[in-house]
């Protein structure tokens, strides 16, 4: 069946089964691997997109579910050429090891800010607890987290 | 002599690709036409494989084809250490734990794979599943690998049986029963650990491509020692290693998990059957079952004190659940026996170690290897000795301590770089710790 | 600058207009059309964050889905004097976030909030908790404590039904084939009335409870206990009233409860299993606390 | 009710594969005209930062930046045996290898720019990536010094192993005269609360200090220690594949669970440098090491709050509800 929908900004036709996942059409249908799948059951956020402006794991919702919708992936946050300040802070502050929980855990660091540029170490811990992350113990990713509120209050660096 | 880049906190290298989602994992690779792979496991974990019917499976509409034993007789079973895990269960032969592979299925689309392997059809006749280490090392209990040469010592227990200790080790230093005599007091007891996933957030994933022209299989997956896992399949298939490419992708995490082989084989298999690309990627659920775990370690611990606070001797028994296979046990579990009392002097010790074969997904390699498992019992039992003694933990800790000049368990003597008194000083520092520590 | 979040009703979305497999009515019209139709061989989906959960991998298997995600009707919240209508796709991020919510029913506040994780509460909807009907359904309790009462629908018409009626085992529940859950109904009492929610769970997030209780006391102009409910999760096959413990909190002074007592009946009247997540031994005991907790919380209000 | 408590422990860990077995890290660095110093090496990087420690390492053999770097030969046909990512090995091993290939590479820079300045090593400096004569006067760059290398026939590029000896010790009695190469060494100090209705812990702080011998990249250094405890944590509180008669009862994340962001402590670290182990730099391997303590460090701060003692992992809530009741 025929969807179509917004993804990081750009309109996307396609055809698509009633089961396909939103992740699969992400990653298999529209090539954007940097969406990950750890789990496949909403327990480890790897697979954490932007979707109508909220916080999703991509494997529990249908791609049907969201025709009609804009949906952000880490490929929409920023590239090699600028990199988004949640990624900069993210490689900054060393929150990274294996980094296969990081475009999930940066997606739902996005959306956190996007409503309080002011979050407390509890609101980031909120913010981010659907994400697990197996090698870090999430003290870097908090850091990076206040480092990136911090660079965009500061900096005029844009949150989008 | 301060030093330029050594001791700063350089960025990581790989970070930038890892935040903007370039970075390619296994299963982030895309390769046109490829096919889809999908193991069929064990029904049952300790069995005989009576019957195994892929016929109405292979029917499915998509199905390429269907891997079994038959298919390739001549593959020779694989493993870290001790080769003891079959490629493919071959009917007549034994499964030993749910993660057991009995067909590689191969399909165009996912689906297809998915139905064709509810369509394989099994019989097996139900051996006794013994999940209890404790229980295997009966005399009466069955054994779980028949063909596996004898790889004990000849230091067994009396009490315990043979037939499932896939390997035991032994420590004596100094004179442990004079040491126990030397005690004011003795303590003794017995720790328990638990199965343990590595749980990279990346399951096990890869993709495989025959290269006709030149005779060799490449296999995209990750790995924690690329030549040994490449070492490990050729052997498996008869091959030889330059006819085995393994090419590294990012790894999303392994903490000991990405050891043994997982992919790989079934990878290399279904890429030289079919001459395409073939893609298997692992579920969250298919890696727990069958790919290693932390050991389960039975700690039986017993530390003999002086009233001024020094030890005296220092026994362990550990009998460690090795699972259906071998992977990394035979050196997991003695690791943790050489490690038994911790980082402090003890003139006098004992050591057993048993890594025994049950029918629970196999024990292999995790952080610490053996030696996380026995820190428990030790800072335990040190613990423990403290509180008898009525002495402040750190003092405790501080004046047993390893210093330039101590001996390991394993008789090793330190001749530099034993730092743990400044550890002792600098944690109890930072945590603010009440109670002065001398020497 | 923030966006505006994109309508879900976006003309660009043509989804389920051209499959026979999956359905996804924009009115209570076009649902009463397909339920007519399919009645038999559909498989709702809300939030998916269970459907999705249960079906992992076997997802191809569903014949026919129903999508409620397009009924708008079905997501909205209205308040009248004396009751409260939530609609069964009320997500439970909104039941978090919304004043009404927490001014009138706090305890489902506490309770959505609490519900597995941002990813979660985003997408998971009252009526997919309720119609899963699993013992650890984190907003059941609440509901149960707050009398709620559920519309059902079907092609064949409606009916109303006690929340504390409608779950009969774990993961079973009244509804017949063709029957959703439209709405939620919750009565507002015009006395006061306090509450409280425990959710004990081995980790801090994203889990599913090893026990939970949720606990609602009407007080009368006298500051009297005039209705008590005591409502336990995970610890029955369905989410449980303690009726008994309910009775003797009744025409008291909060002061004068006593609380070990109310304890006991709680940790007696469950009938908890041994399972993953706790033993029955564990789990009695804990009623046993979190009960006492839970009324001194309300006695410190 | 809440309860405090604190707890203490001291570990160690023997790193390297030791025991005889033939454990090496075989490392290969080319400058490249290009302007690329590659690095060759099979050793994997699990996220840790081995790609990062072995750039800081080559770097600082041949005093030029790191952005030059570039480490390549992830694959069994284009790299030799590095051995495996594990053992806490890699910065020790390959991290002598790397340093050893970069010296020697570093000594034929100063042999052909011996030759080409016509002068002796000891009048040559190099610094950035370039070889100087003397101060102020001519210089080359390391990709000049490549090209003319090239054109003798020659290139800038050297393979170096790393093979430490250790002994297998006696079966029956473990005893040998070396088994590991080195050991690392940690001390930590844990707070906690437990909650006596509900038997569940929460970890307060974590106070740690780690025998590094020498950080060579100190925040993933600290990221090992919050990793490796984190994990630790996890494997003392909440972990467990149950496996009930050879089947796995919870083999998902719903009911396999890992410390999630909410339960993590707040650190404080130290990092004990005393530059003396047989590392590159003095440096000693830690990946391990920082997930052992933290188990007996938790039980024997539950210990400390509620005066009860825990013998098996992992210290659950019904564990610390039944240990109470059989206290009373």
């Amino acid at each position: 069946m025929k969807i179509s929908l917004t993804v990081n900004g750009e309109k996307r036709a396609l055809d698509v089964k009633p089961e396909t996942r939103l992740l699969d059409l992400i990653r298999d249908d529209l090539g954007l691997t940097g969406t990950k799948e750890g789990c496949g059951k909403g327990e480890c956020g790897a697979c954490t997109v932007i979707m109508n402006n909220k916080v999703v794991a991509s494997c529990l919702v249908l791609a049907a579910q969201a025709d009609g919708a804009e949906i952000k992936t880490i490929e929409g946050l920023g590239g090699k050429d600028k990199l988004h300040p949640l990624q900069q802070a993210f490689i900054e502050k060393g929150a990274v090891q294996c980094g296969f929980c990081i475009p999930g855990m940066i997606m739902s660091s996005k959306k956190l800010l996007d409503e309080n540029i002011n979050p407390s170490e509890e609101d980031i811990k909120r913010g981010l607890s659907g994400n697990i992350c197996r090698c870090t113990g999430y003290v870097k990713i908090v850091d990076a987290v206040k480092e990136a509120a911090h660079k965009i209050k500061s900096g005029g660096e844009e949150n989008v | 002599m301060s030093k330029k880049y050594v001791g700063k906190d350089v960025l990581k290298v790989d970070a930038q690709d890892k935040v903007t989602g370039e970075a390619q994992y296994p299963s982030d690779l895309k390769f046109e036409d490829y096919l889809h792979v999908k193991i069929k496991r064990a029904t049952y974990p300790h069995a005989i494989l009576r019957d195994l019917d892929v016929s109405k499976a292979k029917q499915v509409e998509g199905v390429v084809d269907i891997l079994t034993e038959k298919d390739y007789p001549d593959l020779n079973k694989f493993g870290l250490i001790i080769k003891d895990q079959p490629v493919l269960i071959k009917v007549g032969e034994k499964m030993r734990f749910m993660g057991d592979a009995l067909a590689i299925i191969i399909a165009e689309t996912e689906e297809a794979a998915l139905k064709a392997r509810d369509k394989i059809e099994v019989e097996v006749e139900k051996l006794e599943v013994m999940s209890n280490p404790q229980r295997a090392l009966e005399k009466d209990a069955p054994t779980i690998h028949n063909d596996i040469g004898d790889l004990c010592t000849n230091y067994i227990d009396p009490d315990v049986g043979k037939q499932n200790i896939l390997m035991d080790h032994h420590l004596e230093k100094g004179d442990v029963d004079k040491g126990f005599e030397e005690a004011d007091f003795i303590v003794e007891n017995e720790y328990q650990t638990q199965h343990i996933d590595q749980l990279p957030i990346q399951n096990e994933a890869g993709y495989a491509l025959y290269d006709e022209s030149n005779d060799v299989i490449k296999i995209w997956a990750a790995s924690q020692w690329l030549h040994d896992t490449q070492a490990d399949v050729a052997q498996a298939m008869n091959l030889p290693k330059e006819k085995v490419r393994i090419i590294q992708t990012a790894i999303g995490g392994a903490f000991g998990k990405k050891e043994d082989v997982s992919v790989h084989l079934h990878l290399a298999l279904a890429a030289r059957h079919t001459k395409r690309p073939v893609k298997l990627v692992y579920t969250r659920e298919e890696s727990m079952i069958s790919q290693s775990k932390r050991h389960p370690l039975t700690i039986k611990a017993k530390t003999g004190v002086t009233n001024d606070g020094y030890l005296t001797a220092w026994e362990v028994k550990v009998i460690g659940d090795a699972g259906a296979y071998a992977s990394s046990s035979p050196a997991v579990v003695h690791k943790g026996m050489y490690h038994c009392t911790g980082p402090y002097n003890v003139q006098n010790v004992r050591g057993d170690s048993y890594a025994v074969y049950t029918n629970n997904t196999y024990g292999g390699a995790m952080r610490g290897f053996g030696t996380t498992q026995m820190a428990f019992a030790y800072e335990s039992q040190i613990d423990i000795i403290a509180h008898k003694l009525d002495m402040d933990p750190a003092q405790f800790r501080y004046q047993n301590a390893y210093d330039i000049g101590s001996t390991t368990p394993n008789g090793q003597k330190l001749g530099k770089s034993v730092n743990l008194k400044r550890t002792i000083e600098s944690a109890t520092d930072l945590a603010q710790w009440e109670g002065e520590i001398s020497e | 600058m923030k966006k505006q979040s994109i309508n879900v009703k976006n003309k660009l979305g043509t989804s389920g207009k051209d499959s026979d497999k999956y359905f996804r009515p924009e009115s209570k019209e076009e649902l009463k059309k397909i339920l007519e139709d399919y009645t038999d061989e559909l498989t709702v989906i809300a939030g998916g964050t269970d459907l999705l959960v249960a079906n992992y991998k076997n997802l191809y298997k569903i014949e026919k889905w129903l999508d409620l995600n397009w009924l708008d009707s079905f997501k909205e919240i209205k308040i009248f004097d004396d009751k409260v209508e939530i609609g069964s796709m009320v997500t439970h991020e909104r039941l978090d976030k919304l004043d009404q919510i927490k001014e009138h029913f706090p305890v489902i506040q506490k309770a959505a909030a609490d519900v597995g994780s941002p990813q979660i509460r985003s997408r998971g909807t009252i009526g997919g908790n309720i119609v899963t009907s699993s013992p650890a359904g984190d907003l059941l309790p609440t509901l149960l404590v707050y009398d709620a009462k559920l519309k059902i629908i079907s092609k064949d018409g409606e009916r109303i039904v006690d929340a504390n009626d409608f779950f009969t085992g774990p993961k079973q529940n009244v509804l017949g084939d063709g029957e959703l859950v439209e709405k939620i109904i919750l009565p507002l009492e015009e006395n006061k009335s306090k509450g409280a929610w425990v959710k004990v769970g081995k980790r801090k997030a994203l889990v599913i409870s090893s026990i939970s209780l949720a606990l609602n006391l009407v007080f009368d102009n006298d500051n009297k206990i005039k209705d008590a409910r005591i409502c336990v999760g995970s610890a029955a096959p369905v989410p449980l009233r303690i009726e008994k413990a309910e009775q003797s909190l009744k025409n008291k002074k909060i002061k004068k409860v006593n609380i070990a007592e109310i304890a006991q009946i709680v940790s007696d009247e469950i009938s908890p299993i041994d399972d993953i997540r706790g033993t029955a031994e564990y789990r009695r005991k804990v009623a046993y606390n979190i009960t006492k907790s839970a009324l001194q919380e309300v006695i410190n209000q | 009710m809440k309860k405090q408590g604190r707890g203490m422990a001291s570990i160690m860990f023997g790193f390297g594969y030791g025991e005889g077995f033939p454990d090496h890290s075989i490392a290969e660095v080319e400058i490249t005209k290009d302007k690329r110093i590659k690095v060759r090496t099979a050793g994997a990087d699990l996220g840790q930062g081995f790609l990062t420690t072995m750039t800081q390492i080559a770097a600082e053999v041949l005093k030029i930046d790191p952005s030059y770097i570039e480490i390549v030969g992830q694959d069994t046909h284009k790299a030799k045996n590095s051995g495996s990512t594990s053992a806490t090995r890699q910065t020790f091993f390959s991290g002598n290898a790397v340093r050893e290939a970069a010296e020697e590479v570093m000594g034929k820079i100063y042999h052909y720019g011996s030759l080409y300045f016509n002068s002796n090593h000891p009048e040559l400096t190099v610094k950035d990536g370039e070889l100087y004569a003397c101060d102020e006067c001519e210089k080359i760059t390391y990709w000049e010094l490549a090209e003319i290398v090239e054109q003798r026939g020659k290139e800038l590029k050297a393979e170096a192993t790393f093979f430490p000896k250790t002994y297998a010790p006696d079966r029956k009695t473990g005893q040998g005269e070396k088994i590991y190469v080195a050991y690392t060494f940690m001390t930590q100090v844990m707070d906690i609360e437990v909650d006596t209705d509900t038997g569940l812990i929460e970890v307060m702080n974590v106070y740690t200090a780690l025998d590094v011998g020498r950080a060579i990249n100190p925040q993933n250094v600290h990221g090992q220690i919050e990793g490796g405890t984190v994990q630790g944590l996890g494997m003392a509180m909440m972990e467990d594949q149950v496996i009930e008669e050879g089947i796995t009862i919870n083999a998902d994340m719903t009911n396999y669970l890992v410390p999630s962001i909410q339960d993590i402590p707040n650190f404080e670290s130290t990092l004990i440098e005393n530059n003396d182990s047989g590392g590159p730099f003095g440096s000693k391997g830690v990946g391990e090491p920082t997930i052992i303590g933290a188990s007996p460090a938790l039980s024997n701060a539950v210990y400390d709050a509620i005066g009860v003692r825990i013998k098996s992992l992992p210290i659950t809530p019904e564990k610390i509800l039944n240990a109470l009741e059989e206290k009373k």
